[in-house]
């Protein structure tokens, strides 16, 4: 039997993953469970589970058409049921449900193989919204979509349509999958996470490995034919080493520092988020985070050049680096030395030298900022509490639609939710011409600009390393399906 | 049987040895006890030990002198060596019967062990050997203590372990380092009957080491006195106990209260001994003795023979028949 | 203290070349700590992405880490955050180990008790518990300090209290008693003075293995804020250098090892100084 | 026995619990003691190891709580007395201890040791007093002054036993327990010890209970002796009268196993002195039947009481003497 | 004997008591949030209301104590809120590994540690032993983790002599998969070794300095027979406990090895709940841990008793 070892960063969360944003989950996730639209190589949707669509009434009703025959991994042939279950659940409980479904008044199976939403409003990135696992519309067994609710679901009912099913979970020692025979791929070739997945290994075991320096040897030695997210200032050495193979991502993650529009010294005022702003130079952060030039890019724009959404609105003041324009508008602002609360985590590296590096730039610019290093966990807890921080960090990971932002969303910490947002968001949404939505995102990048609900550190492109012998990795991410050894 | 010349240990560093043990010399008969007395801390044991060669590692060493045993060099060899060498038969008891015996082995087995090293037999056939010498110790019940942990036993059954591990070296030459100090009188005049009567049984010959001038005087058959490490005066029980030669063992015998009874103040040894390696040259007993004369201090003084076997290390010795 | 007593103190170092010259490093390192501003070439904190992980060389003696901080500065720096750590652990085990120890002895009622106790606290992994304070009051010297030293505080504790007990029964102690000596007295009197010596070893190796606690801590990334230099940080937060910039590694780890080397063999020649057998060698009657 | 009786033990009865063979037994260290002591008199105590000499003694300074009986100091109880009269009584009963080396605490200053009675009780007034009565109290035991300043380890063992004697006289006391002072000295320096007692005794007037298991020593110092075997005082008397007619089974063993520092006299083999039975099995009648060269079976039944016999107070607990 | 096992089993269950008590009040000032962890970072107010009500966590701390001590009381250690699994068999999982590990190392720790010590007393002052002394304490001065990396670095990535990380279960591969174990024993008996080596050489000499050496060297026996039959079986009393406590300490502090080394112990187990909140496992884990440690305890006990006959159980 052929068995691929992936090393991951880390012990994924429930494999829940209409719950769950975690990457662990999603990397996993992915073999096991399939959205009714998958992104291309160049982040478009492209049906997956579903065969076709339709919009009806301007775009308020969307009827679906599921392709047949697809089997889930118990044996049961999927309907329009599942997806109809799914999807409510979605909707009800999922990370990202709300963003797509708070506007849906009802989602039902009009056939066995057709199901259609119908919303309130039009919404021009609905299939964006759902051709991703990550906290997205995954699509489980009607029964047990059904009677989840918000609890994630269990182990046995890891029961999804990919190409690989679900095995077994040894905590602490891996995540194994196994191919699954009654597969049907789509007849389009594989581009990207969309078309057709063809599972050439017989299981696959996600190994968690926290050590970066351990998942690296790991490689070397042959003890794991694929490892992930290794730290940028090896890539030198390793893109040299025959060893291994480097495989780099072609979808940058970027960092955010989320200033608190709800309470504390940074609500509404503008002009100290501007002056914090002003003061960054971020290649230094990102040099410190990310190692050489190749893997990470000073990029102003939120999305990444080469994506329809790549926009320069506003970006100029993304990374001026000025301390002394920085000191007159901290003055403007009336801004006397208060600490700002920094919260940051040590879990992630990353976060801790951009806040590192900001924190040492600010204080030149004679902003005073005071980090407040806490636990991951803690952190989820704290941003929560309004009056708790005045800045924290995270990062994003690639979003295929602005829609999925999370800083866009006005109930997440940060609560950016001024006036000027709020009509503009709803413009996003309710269009649907592309060419129009876009000029609405260039409108909104300049507010970002301007309010700084949020800084972005920079484009990085994480890299991962695999064994030689592997044919086909997947830049998108790593999934290994169209994944052979030599 | 055993014949000690000249023996000198040392401590301290080579280039500036500190003595204490210096130039003891002593023989011993067949069937013979020697008694060696002396106040704590004049080398008693070291001499002992030294002759066992038994010398903590690191620490006392023997730098000068001879130990001849049958008239077989066996000086600086460790008992294993000995036995190697075909010298084995010499044993000794120590004080401490409480600690000298290894609390987790039964004692049949510490019998035994030497019973296979200097008999050659083991086994059943060395435990049986170690239940007759349990016997021969008088120790009630052998059969059943064999298979007795130490600690089980009372000071004085523990004691006769220790000799009967003794015995079972076989020994022609049984050194005991003051093995009754820690026992009860009435436990005392068993423990030393019963060597007294083994000594005469197996003819081997003993020095028993005391700081008690009782024990002597009930127990031995000639009398070493030591003092700073030095032997002062050797003599036949009863000559010592009768006439004593040396100011020292003239001061002893007058301090000991049971022969004081009545005596308003007792008469007392004025001073301290001298801590080993400050006496120059002289006489050890120089600072404390009654009768001292200026030669005294200054040059060492002559081994003399009082009597016929009563040798004295002074220039000015009493005069015998003193005592009544 | 007898006016010889500082020699006697010394005669074992100076016997032991060896323990001299861990006690060399540890004055090293206490005079690093002391005049660290001064002896370091840069600032610590200083940032300068552009120079990160240069090799050591003519300007950065022991090269620069990933920020392009001095690591030269960084470890000179460190040296406080090591006594800091250390001395805080060993203060904390025994400000609260040494009562907790001689009370028990003295009062058996309240002894059991507290043993009791101290055994709950020594079946917990001292690690976890560690862990667990780190998370509650949040990663900062003082809680690192707090954390490795609870699990002291048991070893102390168990310590005390059976030296105490021994001292107990002692004669000069029941002396003492017999002469109408009340607790405070006996303690004062008796027992803290006889616990100095063994207290003095049992804090050199609390010391060394503070060290080497804080560390394990930095390495799982709960210890001390990363940017605070001390020598279990730079060694977690560099060792994905160990192949890429090995002098990062290098350098503190050396640090790390030289210093609990050197304490632990303090500790040994002190407890060699203490034990009367060793006593007797150096000419001190006992 | 002549003068004021200042100390008078009643029916002391003490019992420790052990464990052995992973039973717990209760060891009966002192069953049922009786002593007097008057003003100035010497009551020599003696017995062998683990009679419970020691045991009576600790009792006597409070080291130890007495499971019964009453211990009465110039008349008043000291058992549950308050704490400011048994202070007041801890100063004039006091202990010389067996060990001269034990009981010095190696990291106080021989002057700290000696002044600790005072020091506890705030006898001393002030500082130059209080080195005043140290340096008074060593000369009071032939020490130089100085070494009120040394530590117990440059002393020798002879030295180190004055100064546990000069610690038991400071502030004077009316009573001394001194527990085998001289046992741990070598004979020429034990004649020194023995003389100082007996000095003291004689100019302070101090009554003492001199436990030891010498006779000899006994027989120099002390006026009167009390026997003791397995926790029960089995003869009493006066000193001359045991040493030259014992007349208890045990005390003649005793005197007999002496050894006598005389060639001449020699006893190895003579006498037949049986093994000591244990503290744990103790027998049911006399102690000291299963030992005893006279005993009949009335002895292995019956416990023995003291009862007076002849003269000289002398008191004997056997059936058939 | 039995008495005696009544009397420890009573105690034992008053420690445990404390033991959890301690443990539920010391995980709930915990700040931090299991749900958060679950649901990420996405999750609205009401979600998170929900779930925590659906968990149980929103009743007061007293009954969630009470409760889980009932389930425990049944043997029902719960359920993981992260594994979704039960508690038993998330704890079951590290166990294996941890155990081996520990085994492994103590192996270790006895093949070098003693026999080394052994040698350091016997040629003690020599040059010898001052090498091995020395070199004894500089592995007790490294920190493991950093041992381990370059373990991982030199046998596995350059030499490929040992597997670098992780462990498949003996009960999939066979024993042959103990070979992954060999480098992080390696790396965690460096230190504990050392410490034994220590114990092992001070307590040698401490026994040969008593009289009873001295008797059975008078015996005429050879020194390494001293050293067999009267030395080595009474210095090993000391060594024993430390043995006891030492694998104690290994099951659960082997935390950073098993980083490192990527191994699924209980040490790894128990940090990352407390990381994710995961209450039940944490309780379930340093339940069984104090057990663990009470039963080494009685052991250590026991083993006194059979190497040392003086020693009675009380
Ligand atoms: N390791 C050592 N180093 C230095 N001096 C030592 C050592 N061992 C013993 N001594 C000294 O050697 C001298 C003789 O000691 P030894 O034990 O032979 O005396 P002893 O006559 O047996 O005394 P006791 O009657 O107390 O047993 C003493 O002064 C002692 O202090
Ligand atoms: N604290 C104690 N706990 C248990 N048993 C004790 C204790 N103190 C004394 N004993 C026991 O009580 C008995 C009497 O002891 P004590 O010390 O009074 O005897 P002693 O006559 O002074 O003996 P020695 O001559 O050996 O000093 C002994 O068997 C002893 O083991
Ligand atoms: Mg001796
Ligand atoms: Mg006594």
């Amino acid at each position: 039997a052929t068995l691929l070892r992936e090393a991951t960063i880390g012990e994924p969360p429930p494999l829940d993953v209409m719950l769950t944003t975690a990457d662990v989950a999603s990397v996993i996730g992915r073999h096991i469970f399939e959205t009714l639209y998958a992104l291309d190589s160049t982040y478009t949707p492209r049906p997956m589970l579903a065969e076709n669509d339709r919009a009806e009434d301007g775009g308020r009703t969307i009827v679906i058409k599921l392709r047949e025959g697809v089997l889930f991994h118990n044996g049961k042939e999927m309907t329009a049921k599942d997806v109809a279950a799914s999807m409510t659940r979605w909707g009800n409980f999922g990370a990202r449900g709300k963003l797509l479904m708070a506007a849906a008044t009802s989602v039902e199976a009009t056939g066995k193989y057709e199901v259609t939403l119908k919303l309130s409003a039009p919404n021009g990135a609905w299939k964006a919204l759902i051709a991703d696992v990550n906290g997205g519309l995954a699509i489980y067994p009607e029964d047990i979509a059904a009677n989840a609710g918000n609890r994630p679901i269990e182990q046995k009912d890891y029961i999804g349509t990919g190409p690989y099913k679900f095995v077994e979970w040894r905590p602490n020692r891996y995540v194994e999958v196994e191919r699954f025979d009654g597969y049907k791929p789509v007849k389009e070739k594989g581009d990207g996470f969309a078309g057709a997945r063809l599972a050439s290994f017989d299981k696959i075991r996600f190994i968690p490995v926290p050590d970066v320096g351990t998942r690296v040897s790991g490689v070397q030695a042959g003890d794991y034919d694929y490892a992930e997210m290794i730290s940028g200032d090896l890539y030198e050495s390793l893109s040299k080493d025959p060893s291994v193979q480097v495989q780099r991502t072609n979808a940058p993650i970027f960092g955010l520092f989320f200033m608190n529009s709800k309470q504390g010294i940074l609500k509404d005022n503008y002009k100290l988020r501007r002056a914090i702003q002003t003061a960054l130079e971020k290649s230094q952060a990102l040099r410190v985070a990310f190692g050489p030039k190749d893997l990470w890019n000073a990029e102003g724009s939120i999305f990444p050049k080469g994506t329809p959404w790549y926009s320069t609105e506003g970006a100029s003041n993304y990374s001026a680096h000025d301390p002394k324009k920085a000191k007159e508008l901290a003055k403007e602002a009336d801004y006397t030395g208060t600490p700002i609360r920094l919260l940051v985590s040590t879990n992630y590296q990353a976060h801790y030298d951009e806040a590192s590096v900001f924190t040492r730039q600010l204080a030149d610019a004679g902003i005073n900022v005071q980090m407040m290093v806490v636990d991951w966990a803690t952190l989820l807890k704290m941003r929560g509490q309004p009056e708790q921080w005045d800045i924290f960090v995270t990062h994003h990971s690639f979003a295929p639609d602005p829609l999925l932002l999370t800083f866009l969303n006005a109930s997440y910490p940060g609560w950016w939710d001024s006036p000027e947002i709020g009509s503009l968001r709803a413009e996003l949404i309710n269009t649907t011409d592309p060419a129009a939505r876009k000029s609405t995102w260039d409108k909104i990048q300049s507010l970002i600009y301007e309010q700084v609900p949020v800084m972005k550190v920079g484009d990085a492109y994480t890299y991962d390393i695999a064994s030689p012998k592997l044919r086909g990795l997947n830049p998108n991410g790593p999934v290994f399906w169209n994944v052979s050894t030599k | 049987m055993l014949s000690v010349r000249d023996l000198t240990v040392s401590v301290g560093p080579e280039t500036a040895p500190v003595d204490i043990v210096a130039g003891v010399s002593f023989d011993l008969a067949k069937g013979e006890i020697l008694g060696l007395v002396g106040e704590s801390g004049c080398g008693k044991s070291m001499t002992s030990l030294a002759v066992m060669g038994l010398l903590p590692q690191p620490g006392p060493r023997v730098r000068a002198g001879r130990v001849l045993l049958e008239g077989s060099d066996v000086t600086q060899l460790q008992p294993w060596q000995r036995v190697e060498a075909g010298h084995g038969r010499m044993a000794m008891i120590f004080q401490e019967p409480m600690t000298s015996l290894n609390p987790v082995r039964r004692i049949g087995d510490q019998i035994a062990e030497a019973v296979r090293v200097h008999e050659g037999i083991s086994g059943a056939a060395a435990l049986s050997r170690a239940r007759e010498l349990l016997e021969l110790v008088r120790m009630p019940d052998p059969g059943m203590q064999l298979s007795a942990y130490p600690h089980q036993l009372s000071g004085g059954q523990r004691q006769r372990v220790m000799i009967a591990i003794a015995l079972a070296c076989r020994p022609q030459v049984l050194v005991a380092d003051e093995p009754t100090t820690a026992l009860d009188v009435t436990i005392q005049v068993q423990i030393l009957g019963l060597l007294r009567e083994l000594c005469n049984r197996l003819d081997m010959a003993v020095l028993f080491i005391t700081h008690d001038m009782g024990v002597i005087a009930q127990l031995a058959d000639r009398v070493s006195v030591m003092y700073a490490g030095r032997i002062v005066e050797t003599a036949a029980v009863d000559a010592l106990f009768g006439e004593p030669r040396h100011h020292y063992t003239r001061g002893l015998m007058d301090c000991m209260p049971s022969r004081n009874s009545g005596v308003r103040r007792l008469p007392t040894i004025s001073g301290q001994p001298p801590v080993p390696g400050t006496v120059a040259a002289g006489c050890v007993f120089a600072l404390r003795c009654a009768a001292v004369h200026d030669e005294c201090r200054v040059a060492a003084p002559p081994r003399l023979e009082a009597s016929q076997g009563h040798e004295v290390l002074c220039a000015f010795p009493l005069a015998g028949g003193e005592l009544p | 203290m007898s006016s010889n007593s500082a020699t006697l103190w010394l005669k074992p170092f100076i016997a032991r070349p060896i323990a001299l010259a861990g006690l060399g490093v540890i004055l090293a390192t206490v005079l690093a700590a002391a005049f660290a501003p001064w002896l370091s070439p840069y600032d610590p904190y200083a940032i300068d992405p552009l120079i990160r992980l240069t090799p050591p060389n003519v300007t950065h003696w022991f090269g620069t880490d990933q920020f392009g901080r001095d690591t030269l500065s960084r470890t000179i720096h460190s040296a406080r955050m090591a006594l800091l750590i250390g001395s805080g652990v060993v203060v904390f085990a025994l400000a609260t180990g040494v009562p907790a120890g001689v009370l028990s002895a003295l009062f058996p009622r309240l002894g059991h008790l507290l043993m009791r106790m101290v055994d709950v606290l020594m079946a917990f992994p001292t690690l976890l518990l560690a862990l667990g304070l780190i998370v509650v009051l949040s990663p900062s010297v003082a809680t690192v300090i707090l954390a490795i030293g609870l699990g002291y505080m048991t070893t102390t504790t168990r310590i005390v209290y059976g030296l105490t007990l021994r001292l107990r029964a002692e004669t000069y102690v029941e002396a003492s008693r017999s002469m109408g000596a009340g607790t405070v007295w006996l303690i004062s009197r008796h027992i803290l003075p006889n616990l100095v010596s063994p207290l003095l070893v049992q804090a050199s190796f609390v010391f060394a293995f503070a060290q080497l606690g804080a560390a394990s801590l930095d390495f799982l990334g709960l210890g001390a804020p990363p940017e605070i230099p001390s020598w279990g940080n730079m060694l977690a937060e560099s060792r994905t250098f160990i192949t890429r910039a090995p002098w990062l590694l290098f350098f503190p780890g050396m640090m790390i090892v030289a210093t609990a080397f050197s304490l632990n063999l303090v500790g040994d020649a002190l407890r060699d100084r203490l034990d009367p057998r060793f006593r007797q060698v150096f000419g001190e009657k006992g | 026995m002549s003068g004021d009786v200042i100390l008078d033990v009643r029916e002391m009865m003490v019992s420790f619990s052990a464990r052995r063979a992973g039973r717990k037994y209760r060891v009966q260290a002192v069953d049922g003691v009786s002593l007097s002591l008057a003003q100035g008199e010497v009551l020599g105590i003696v017995g062998e190891s683990g009679c419970g000499k020691t045991t009576v003694g600790r009792t006597i300074v409070g080291l130890v709580q007495p499971g019964s009986g009453t211990i009465k100091f110039k008349g008043t109880e000291m058992i549950g007395a308050g704490s400011s009269s048994l202070r007041a009584m801890r100063l004039n009963v006091r202990m010389v201890f067996q060990d001269p080396n034990a009981s010095l605490n190696p990291r106080r200053t021989i002057g700290d040791s000696v002044a600790e009675a005072g020091d506890i009780s705030g006898f001393f007034k002030s500082r130059a007093e209080r080195s005043a009565a140290i340096a008074a109290t060593l000369t009071g035991v032939g020490l130089n002054p100085s070494f009120a300043t040394r530590y117990p380890y440059e002393l020798s063992g002879g030295q180190r036993q004055r100064v546990g004697i000069a610690r038991a006289i400071l502030p004077t006391p009316s009573i001394v327990i001194a527990d085998e002072p001289v046992s741990a000295l070598d004979v020429s320096v034990q004649a020194q010890v023995l003389n100082l007692m007996m000095d003291l005794r004689d100019q302070l007037r101090l009554s003492m209970l001199f436990i030891s298991h010498d006779l000899g020593v006994i027989g120099q110092i002390s006026s009167r002796v009390a026997v003791m075997y397995m926790g029960r005082v089995v003869e009493q008397a006066g000193t001359r009268t045991v040493l030259e007619h014992p007349l208890h089974p045990y005390t003649r063993a005793l005197v007999a196993a002496i050894p006598k520092p005389d060639p001449s006299k020699r006893i190895l083999g003579a006498i037949e002195t049986g093994e000591p039975p244990s503290l744990f099995t103790r027998p049911h009648g006399c102690a000291y039947a299963p030992r005893c060269p006279i005993a009949s079976d009335r002895c292995l039944v019956d416990v023995p009481t003291l009862r007076s016999v002849g003269t000289d107070g002398r008191t004997i607990a056997c059936h058939n003497v | 004997m039995w008495s005696y096992a009544l009397k420890r089993a009573g105690t034992t269950a008053v420690t445990l008591l404390a033991a959890s008590v301690i443990i539920f009040a010391f995980i709930h000032i915990v700040p931090g949030d299991p749900i958060y962890v679950l649901l990420g970072d996405t999750a609205t107010p009401d979600q998170i209301d929900a779930l925590r009500h659906q968990l149980g966590l929103d009743q007061p701390i007293i009954l969630q104590y009470l409760n889980w001590t009932g389930h425990v009381l049944e043997g029902d250690l719960g359920r993981s809120i992260f594994f979704q699994a039960p508690v038993l068999s998330v704890i079951a999982d590290g166990a294996e590994t941890s155990t081996l590990l520990a085994t492994m190392t103590m192996i270790w720790v006895a093949v070098i540690g003693v026999p080394i010590g052994m040698i350091a007393a016997v040629r003690h002052g020599t040059w010898l032993d001052q090498g091995l002394s020395g070199a004894a304490m500089l592995m007790a001065s490294i920190p493991t983790f950093w041992v381990g990396l370059y373990l991982i670095l030199i046998f596995a990535a350059w030499l490929g002599w040992f597997p670098s990380s992780g462990y498949p279960s003996i009960f999939e591969g066979g024993v042959v998969n103990l070979r992954y174990l060999v480098l992080p024993s390696l790396a965690l008996a460096a230190p504990n070794a050392a410490l034994i080596l220590r114990l092992t050489r001070a307590s040698m000499l401490d026994v040969s300095r008593e009289d009873y050496v001295r008797t059975a060297r008078a015996k005429g026996i050879r020194p390494w027979q001293v050293v067999r039959r009267h030395i080595w079986r009474n210095a090993l009393l000391a060594v024993v406990s430390a043995f006891g406590f030492t694998f104690a300490a290994l099951l659960s502090e082997a935390v950073v090895t098993e980083t490192v080394f990527a191994l699924p112990g209980i040490g790894r187990l128990v940090v990352q709940s407390i990381l994710r909140r995961d209450y039940p496992v944490i309780q379930g884990v340093i339940l069984v841990i104090v057990v663990v440690y009470l039963l080494v305890n009685l052991i250590v006990d026991l083993s006194y008793r059979l190497l040392d006959p003086r020693v009675e159980l009380q």
